[in-house]
This record gives C-alpha cells, structure tokens and sequence, in this order.
C-alpha cells in the first residue's frame, strides 16, 4: 500500500505501471483520476482550494485502504490525494489498484473512493466569480457508500 | 485535565481559530466529558461559536485522529478537533 | 470514442492524460488496464497469442461503447486492444471513459470490459511449459454480463 | 447462391481452413439457408468437421460482422464466420 497526502502533481501512469511491475500474475489495474472541473453548480470556478487534518488524514486513509483488502482479493493499492490550492482541469486525487481478476480491482477502487468522499478529512473551497465558497458535502456520496453496507 | 483541539474548514475560517490548548476544571469534567458536552461549553463563548458548533451546520468530531460520535468521551490528554462534513476526492 | 485494435504497445498514462484534457468540465477518468498473466489455472504461461476477426471486431468494440454512452452520462472512451503475441506481463487492453461524476465512468467502464469479454471476436491461446492451448470462455464472465440486464 | 465463410480460432487450427468461398445450389438453398443448415451441411464433410461444428465446443456465428444465432438466415454474397465463444479482454 502507498498512501500519499501532497501538494505535487502525480503522474497516473507511472503509478498505474509501477502496480502493474509490482508481480507477474497482475491481470487488472483499475484506476480513478478526480480533477478540478471548471464548473460546478452552474459556476464558473477559476480554483480549489483544499484542506485536511495532517495526521488524521493519512490514518483515514490508510484505514480505507486496509478496508478494501480486507473485503476483496486484490494485491496493491496506491492512493494520492493532493491538498492545496488547484487550478481548474488539475488533478486531485488518484487511486489505482491492482488484482488478478478485473472484478476485484473495479469494486475496490469505487469502494476507496466512495468511503474517501464521506469519511477522509479534506475539505473543498471554490473560487467563483462571485468570490469564495466551501463546498456541502453532497448526500449522493452518503448513498454512494451505503450501498456497500447492503 | 488538559485538552488540545483542532477547528477545520469553515470552522476555523468563522471561529477564526485553527488550534487551541483548553484547560478545564476536573471537578465538572474529568470522565464525564463528551463530545456533545464539549461543543455545549465552548458555544456559551459567543452567538458565533453557538452558530457553528449547535446550528444547522452538522458539525463531526474526531478523538486523537479517529472520527466519533457525540456520546465518545474525551480523557486528559486527548486531541479533539471539530469540522464540517467533508468533501474531499 | 477512440477503438483501436493493434499489435503495437499502449501508454495508459497518454490515452487518460488525452482524456483529461478534451474538456475542462472532466471531473473523473476511470481506466482499466488487462495483462497477460505469467500464471493461468495454475500452469506458468510464457506468452499469450491473441487472434481476432478483422473488421467484426472493430465493428463490435464500437456497438460496445455506443450502448455504453447511451446507457450512462459519459463524455468519451478510448478502449485499445492488442493482438499478436504477448509475453507474459505485457499489456493487452486499455478502457478509459471520462465523465463529470465518477459513479457514471466506473459503471460505463466495467460495462464495457464485462460485454468486451463476451460478445468481441477475440480469441486467446496460451504457451506453457505442456505446449499450446486455447482458452476456454468463463461462466463468470457471462455472469458478468448479465448483471447488466437485471 | 455463393457465400464466403471465415473460421476462427480452434476451428480454424482443427479444420486447417482460414476462410473459403462456398457455391451452394440454389434449388437446395436459396431463402432457406440458415446458420443451422450451413453447420449440418459443412458437417458432412468429415468426422472432424461433424465434431468442430455439431459437437460440444458451442460453435457461435456471425453473418456480415454481425452475431447471430442458428436461425438467421444466409443470403447470397453474405460473409459468414463461424468460431468458438470469444475469449479477448
């Protein structure tokens, strides 16, 4: 497992190959991009700004990780999630996670995701036109993550 | 019994405070003290701390870098902090 | 959409970069890599040789991705897949699908790999040490598929 | 009626034909050739043929670059495939 909270860029596919060179019997890497969209609610947004819990994030997300091993038959995760100010169309987050079977890594790179949107501590802060504003967490991303409860 | 709490977010932005060392008196406190006690104390501070921490805002609690709910019980020591639901990924 | 049916190797890093750039409102690019495994029913395989059915295939690969986009709320998809023979940890297909939200582009994807598996003139022949032989087609990828339907 | 027929896979390896161009007569055929018929047709050829297409392996067919099932009907100038259930990903 790597886990990262930073402020530099990544590069998707250096890690998505570094999983994949990992082992000789890697048949699947799934991986999830998440970036600034320049609209959001019908704004314009110019940038991001986002926060976290030094810490008690890298342990949330560790936790998640440990998760996901824990419920399917996969062999590697690596997580990234950047923190600071972004600009529009930048990448924020990468998760990529390698399996045998294709199967697994798909469940296990949604379920990351859906459990990083409602329990990771980071925070979203947009700059619109008409100044700043922090995000509402959205109910969609509640439901998202029940659905695993199910 | 010595406490250190964390504000996040919109939190720290309205409360203007991001991190405060909290001394409180053992005979109201020690072993009794929740989370929910613990925002109840700090919103008699101003309408402004009332606002944030019981308003409509529905504001999350961690103990030492674990998320809680409102009955987990703080002990001397812990690092507390409080933040709005988040909205990472 | 991008399909491509080729001998030659592919970089996932470029086709999900390609992606991420078309449109500045791209919020999620979900993407899964296939590798020839070096271990199959418990035989090691030094190589993978994959035939297809020039013309049907193309054909079918892009009917894929068509259901796909009038299924779920995507923005595009690049889906690459190799023929000839592989060694062992070589890649063999790529789907990249982007999207606004990521719940949409992780289903669109994994749809597309579950029909891919099942309704694409490919065909697979491996090398072990006990010589050549072709493989079999999987209950659990029809199984896969027919989630879809339900 | 003539029609071009392409093997796949297994089959093409076993019956050691990649792909042929096939004059059926017309009187015998024409409007009633089905994916079904063409299979029992070409089966007669051989016992290895009777075993590739009317045996175990479930023998799947396309006519024009089109799945289809043993119903459909084979006109004159289709192009039609006949392989083993697709193994690609």
């Amino acid at each position: 497992m790597a886990v990262s909270v930073q402020t530099e860029d990544f590069d998707a596919g250096l890690e998505i190959n570094r999983l994949q060179n990992a082992r000789k019997d890697t048949g699947a890497v799934v991986s999830f991009v998440g970036l600034v969209r320049d609209l959001n609610e019908g704004d314009q947004v110019s940038q991001l700004t986002l926060e976290h819990y030094p810490g008690m994030t890298e342990k949330a997300l560790e936790a998640i990780v440990n998760q996901a091993q824990s419920r399917w038959d996969i062999f590697d995760v690596t997580l990234i999630h950047r923190v600071g100010t972004l600009q529009a169309t930048a990448q924020i987050v990468l998760v990529a996670v390698s399996s045998a079977h294709r199967g697994e890594a798909f469940k296990a790179c949604e379920f990351i995701m859906d459990y990083l949107k409602t329990e990771a501590p980071f925070w979203k802060k947009e700059l619109t036109q008409s100044g700043e504003r922090w995000l509402d967490a959205k109910s969609s991303d509640d439901e998202a993550r029940e659905r695993w409860n199910q | 019994m010595k406490i250190k709490i964390f504000y996040f977010a919109r939190l720290k932005e309205t409360l203007k405070f991001s991190t405060e060392d909290l001394e409180l008196p053992d005979d109201a406190f020690a072993n009794t003290l929740t989370i929910l006690k613990l925002k109840a104390h700090l919103a008699k501070r101003s309408d402004v701390w009332q606002q944030m921490l019981m308003g409509k805002l529905k504001v999350r609690g961690a103990i030492n870098h674990a998320l809680v709910d409102d009955n987990a019980l703080i002990v001397d020591g812990d690092e507390v902090a409080f933040f709005p639901p988040v909205t990472g990924g």
